[in-house]
């Protein structure tokens, strides 16, 4: 079974990444966009085996634990 | 003769290549601003290294857009002397001067440390002084050195002996552990079909003097030096 | 008499607060008195963004109202300091016309809320204090303490904090040459970080934060201001209960990058002659800053925060004054100049702004929206803090055990590795020493800290002589023969067992290894960190330190130029060890006689020298012998490595000194151990005063030795691939010194796991 | 107008921080997990003022030139 986990910044929190790309958009010759603010992407693998109850509590924990930041951080989880 | 800098917001390195190659060849060297677009009257350009706009979305991903870049690639395909050390090598794959990527290292951390490279080829300019197969102890200091590219280009870049340097241990055998950061067959910089682009991550410009640790960086500047002057 | 009570008289500024409940109060670490103390200095209330102000410039963190009255008796003075305690950097003289700005500051309570980014703007902060003073930062280090490895949230913490000081110099583009890290149960949930900098600049362009000049517009320049770390300054004077997961949202990121773009606009602005007064936006931001300037230059600053950039919408004024978004800094111009000013910073892809005025009304008046928030006397916010003399009493007993000042690394070790200690101590019939030396190398106390350090950038700028792992860094001056040396040290355990002394041994081994590397000690910074303040026995900790300090620095005529407190490095009110660390920078007139500690060449002498009688307690008259003549000898070149002994004895140095260096493998040594006849301590424990070194020329180093009153034995050579000890007569081990190498190295490794 | 532009490597390329990530998961006590793989999530904001068509294509242009590096990555683009 596959899950997408996106982690981003919570809204208050600087993203200087994404100031970065922004404020140098126009040297790439794209002007329009108005922000930009990165987050991460992740794409888990679980084992089959599991139940959906476990695999959803194993992805969550995931997400907490290690994949998010909880101090900087928020995450949400998509099932595919 | 005249070396050429450029200066990227961020790409500290300018100021130790700057130093480096006017200590070793004592040719003059300028400082080329990032904005700028003309590059004539050089003969040889460096993409320093460093963290030009703090490596943010990609190493060298957002330098590769500055307006001086067009001139370095014109510069390149005319022949000029173009050598990217570092980040500076990240934005020449990133502008796709150079083929394959430069991804995170295999161990995800940054990595600084002197080591051992096996030079591959004396056939460029950059190497042209430099036996082939003899062992140069010189610095990396990256996070993003992982070098990387598809089987067709692998096979090209070997056919063509454009692989210039290797990382090896101390008996100059290519192995994983003398790997620092999980390159492809363990390369360390490669040259343009051109063969007058290079781009490699270990640091010449860090070991240009017996203080600093090594002198082996000097060769790569004097090659230079040597092949521009028999032009 | 409850705040409340307080007489409210308006003085026109708006918003006066007539709800100022000690509940307020304490969410603001004020005191009652404190608070009587601000009516008075005001001769009203105070409004909402006032109390802000007062409370993060009385806080511990900014105001030291602990720690002044013990600070003073540091000696400060000497003929080489330019600056002493009260700039942002401390800046000594070198000679040639050039001056070295540097400082350490600690980033502690930040760094455990979030590892990564309280290590990284911890760096960015000391960084800013460097430059805000014209001089270009070229070298850091950092001194670190966590608790045991075999914890899997030590290891987060640790992982986080080397990862947030790696990301910020090496993307800034300064190497980080050194630093120390020691590991103890006290600091599991109060990890410390200590940043050091230093830089460099021409000893006639130094700025000051000082607002001068009535009519001067104040501007603003660097990052936008976000609501990052509001009240960042007075969390770091309280310690952490069970609500630290609350004080969470304060975290400030840090951006290396437009530090980096600040460092270049500021020192070209500098270099413009545009500069008139500059202070970095550090604890306390934007308060901080202009309160101290214009009591620094004795005039008034008045801001107008709607020119502020800002990052958020709706920030309000006690917002605006108290965040502490990183990558700012405050400047004063000429009026005629501004417009130049400006350009230099906007060719940089920085906001400048101009955000007020220098008065000469002496107040910092704060604007917003055509109304006044806030009116407070510059002199008496920055200057008339609360001055507090905590009781100060001994404690009962020492915090620590004395046998383990013996052999310090056991503290935080494994059990088992104490026990096999405890156990060789007390049979010294059957003694297994090679176990022993596995264990002690085995320890993350004493084990290799290359995994720590190639993760920092330790060549950048292409100066780096000796980077770390070595006694001390050596750091070359282009342009010059000229090279500085630079050391942390903060022997913990040793000031456990007896601040005062410790604070002694401290200086003495941070000048031994100064010494060492071929430099002079010139001047020193230290950081000290300790628990709770309102504890007597911390209190006594604190002033036996000072005087240990006053009293070492003293006999080794290196002046204190600088420093940092912090204080409530307690969790669940458990008090840190005593923690000073001192920073000791030296001076090399010859780059060439720069000494490391690794053996050069096999057929060398090794010679271990040493006072007449062992002692425990450091004797500062013997120390300077042992200095000086190591100086001698090193300017003589009779010396080909040196090495002082300190953690783990004599066979750990020896080790050490045999490990690889740069291209050189491995290499053995075979040695007889001069004996006590104290078994394990003869071969591990700990005594000051001592160096290991190796040469060509014994006689001469024997004899010059002697004219010193010091011992040098002559106890074996370098050579081979095994470590070779005899003891007593038979040979207590005979090891393969690749296979010890491996072990000594594979320990952070192994504990911190993949990657 | 809000667009997310998800950035993942190719398959075919070998994920460092994926791999770091799914060998640590036991220490952390998290077991079932079979694959992890890091890509990155750009939250990217353009003006309102902008035609639909115009919008696409300059969110494609930045995907596509600035945000992904095709010799390794491949991107996704979801509007809000
Ligand atoms: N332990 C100490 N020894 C000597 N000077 C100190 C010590 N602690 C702080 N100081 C001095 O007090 C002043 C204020 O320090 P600090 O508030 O840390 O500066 P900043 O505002 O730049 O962060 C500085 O000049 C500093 O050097
Ligand atoms: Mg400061």
């Amino acid at each position: 079974m596959n899950a997408k986990v996106i982690v981003t910044l919570k809204p208050t929190v600087l993203d200087p990444q994404g100031i970065t790309i922004q404020r140098n958009l126009e040297s790439a010759g794209i002007s329009g966009v108005t922000d930009v603010r990165q987050g991460k992407y992740f794409d888990v693998e679980v084992g089959d085996d599991l139940g959906e109850a476990d695999r959803q509590a194993l992805v969550e924990r995931l997400a907490r634990d290690v994949l998010a930041n909880p101090v900087i951080e928020s995450y949400r989880i998509v099932w595919e | 003769m005249k070396f050429g800098v450029v200066v990227f917001p961020g790409a500290y390195c300018d100021h130790d290549c700057y130093y480096a190659i006017q200590t070793v060849t004592g040719k003059p060297v300028e400082f080329i601003w990032h904005q700028e677009t003309a590059v004539d009257g050089f003969d040889a350009l460096v993409l320093p290294g460093g963290f030009s706009y703090g490596d943010y979305l990609r190493a060298g991903a957002i330098a590769k857009f500055s307006p001086i870049m067009r001139s370095v690639r014109e510069f390149a395909q005319s022949g000029g002397l173009v050598i990217g050390i570092c980040n500076g090598f990240q934005m020449l794959t990133e502008s796709g001067m150079l083929p394959g990527a430069l991804m995170k290292n295999a161990g995800t951390r940054y990595v600084c440390r002197y080591l051992n490279l096996r030079t591959e080829t004396s056939a460029t300019p950059f190497t042209g002084d430099i036996d082939k197969g003899r062992l140069l102890y010189i610095p990396i200091g990256h996070g993003d050195g992982n070098y990387t590219a598809d089987e067709e280009t692998l096979a090209k870049l070997e056919d063509d002996d454009r692989i210039a340097f290797r990382y090896v241990d101390r008996t100059g055998e290519p192995t994983a552990e003398a790997n620092p950061n999980g390159s492809v067959s363990n390369i360390a910089g490669i040259v343009n079909e051109g063969r007058n682009v290079l781009g490699m991550m270990p640091h010449p410009d860090r070991s240009f003097e017996a203080i600093l640790g090594s002198e082996d960086g000097r060769l790569i500047f004097e090659s230079m030096v040597n092949a521009l002057s028999r032009v | 008499m409850t705040a409340q009570a307080a007489a409210a008289k308006s003085a026109g500024t708006k918003r006066m607060s007539s709800s100022i409940t000690d509940e307020v109060l304490e969410q603001h670490n004020l005191t009652g008195d404190e608070y009587r103390r601000i009516v008075k200095i005001l001769g009203r209330d105070p409004s909402e963004t006032e109390l802000g102000i007062f409370s993060v410039m009385w806080s511990e963190h900014c105001s030291y109202k602990s720690s002044r009255v013990h600070l003073k008796r540091l000696p400060t003075e000497g003929a080489v300091v330019l600056q002493g305690p009260g700039e942002n950097a401390g800046i000594i003289d070198i000679g040639d016309g050039l001056a070295v700005a540097f400082k350490i500051e600690s980033h502690n309570h930040p760094s455990f809320i979030e590892p990564f980014q309280g290590a990284a703007t911890g760096v960015g902060g000391i960084l800013r204090d460097i430059f805000t003073m014209g001089a270009r930062p070229i070298a850091t280090m950092n001194s670190l303490r966590f608790g045991p490895l075999e914890e899997a949230d030590n290891r987060r913490i640790m992982e986080g904090i080397v990862g947030g000081i790696a990301h910020y110099g090496n993307c800034f583009g300064v190497p980080t040459v050194g630093g120390e890290v020691y590991f103890s149960g006290c600091y599991s949930q109060n990890p410390l970080v200590n940043a050091f900098a230093l830089g460099i600049f021409e000893k006639d362009k130094i700025f000051f934060g000082k607002a001068t000049g009535i009519g001067n517009p104040v501007i603003y320049v660097g990052a936008k201001t976000g609501r990052d770390g509001i009240h960042g300054a007075t969390m770091a004077s309280a310690g952490f209960g069970e609500d630290a997961g609350a004080k969470r949202p304060n975290v400030q990121i840090g951006d290396p990058f437009v530090e980096k773009l600040l460092l270049e606009a500021c020192l070209e602005a500098m270099e413009k002659g545009l500069v008139v007064g500059i202070q970095d936006m550090g604890a306390a931001g934007l308060t901080c800053s202009s309160c101290e300037m214009g009591a620094r230059g004795g005039t008034g600053v008045e801001l107008n925060l709607d020119q502020v950039p800002q990052r958020e919408t709706g920030m309000t004024p006690y917002e605006i004054m108290l965040s502490e978004s990183q990558e700012r800094m405050l400047l004063v111009s000429e009026r005629e100049r501004t417009a130049e000013l400006l350009a230099v910073f906007h060719k940089w892809g920085l906001d400048a702004v101009e955000v007020g005025e220098v008065t000469g009304d002496g107040l910092l008046r704060v604007r917003h929206s055509g109304e006044t928030f806030a009116e407070v006397p510059n002199g008496p916010l920055a200057d008339d803090a609360p001055l507090y003399n905590r009781p100060v009493v001994p404690p009962a007993k020492p915090r620590i055990d004395g046998w383990l000042t013996r052999y310090s690394f056991l503290d935080g070790s494994p059990a088992s590795t104490m026990e096999a200690f405890r156990q060789a101590d007390s049979n010294p019939g059957s003694v297994d020493y090679a176990d022993l030396l596995r264990r002690a190398l085995g320890s993350p106390n004493l084990s290799s800290r290359r995994w720590i350090w190639e993760q920092y950038d330790h060549m950048v700028q292409s100066n780096t002589v000796v980077g770390p792992g070595s006694d001390a860094a050596v750091i070359r001056l282009k342009g010059t023969s000229k090279a500085l040396a630079m050391v942390l040290d903060g022997p913990a355990v040793h000031v456990a067992r007896d601040p005062r002394e410790g604070a002694r041994k401290a200086v003495a081994e941070a000048c031994r290894n100064i010494v060492c590397s071929g430099g002079r000690p010139v001047a020193v910074t230290n950081c000290l960190n300790f628990g709770n303040p309102e504890h007597p026995e911390v209190m006594w900790q604190f002033s036996e330190v000072v005087d240990g300090m006053r009293e070492a620095c003293e006999a080794f005529g290196t002046p204190v130029t600088g420093g940092n407190v912090s204080f409530y490095n307690e969790t669940f009110d458990e008090d840190i060890f005593p923690t000073p660390v001192i920073g000791m920078v030296g001076l090399l007139d010859d780059v060439g006689t720069v000494t490391t500690v690794a053996f050069k060449e096999a057929g060398d002498r090794i010679l271990l020298i040493e006072p007449n009688s062992r002692r425990t307690d450091i004797d500062l008259e013997e120390e300077r012998a042992l200095q000086n003549l190591i100086s001698g000898l090193i300017a003589d070149r009779v010396l080909k490595s040196a090495h002082d002994l300190s953690e783990g004895g004599f066979v750990v140095a020896l080790a050490e000194c045999c490990f690889r260096a740069q291209r050189r493998p491995a290499i053995g040594a075979q040695v007889r151990t001069p004996s006590s006849m104290e078994v394990c301590t003869d071969l591990f424990g700990e005594f000051p005063t001592r160096v290991l070194v190796s040469t060509a020329s014994v006689d001469t180093l024997v004899s010059r030795a002697a004219e010193f009153g010091l011992r040098a034995h002559d106890i074996g050579s370098v050579g081979g691939d095994r470590l070779r000890v005899e003891y007593e007569g038979a040979v207590a081990m005979d090891m393969d010194i690749n296979e010890l190498e491996r072990l000594w190295e594979g320990v952070l490794p192994e504990l911190m796991g993949g990657g």
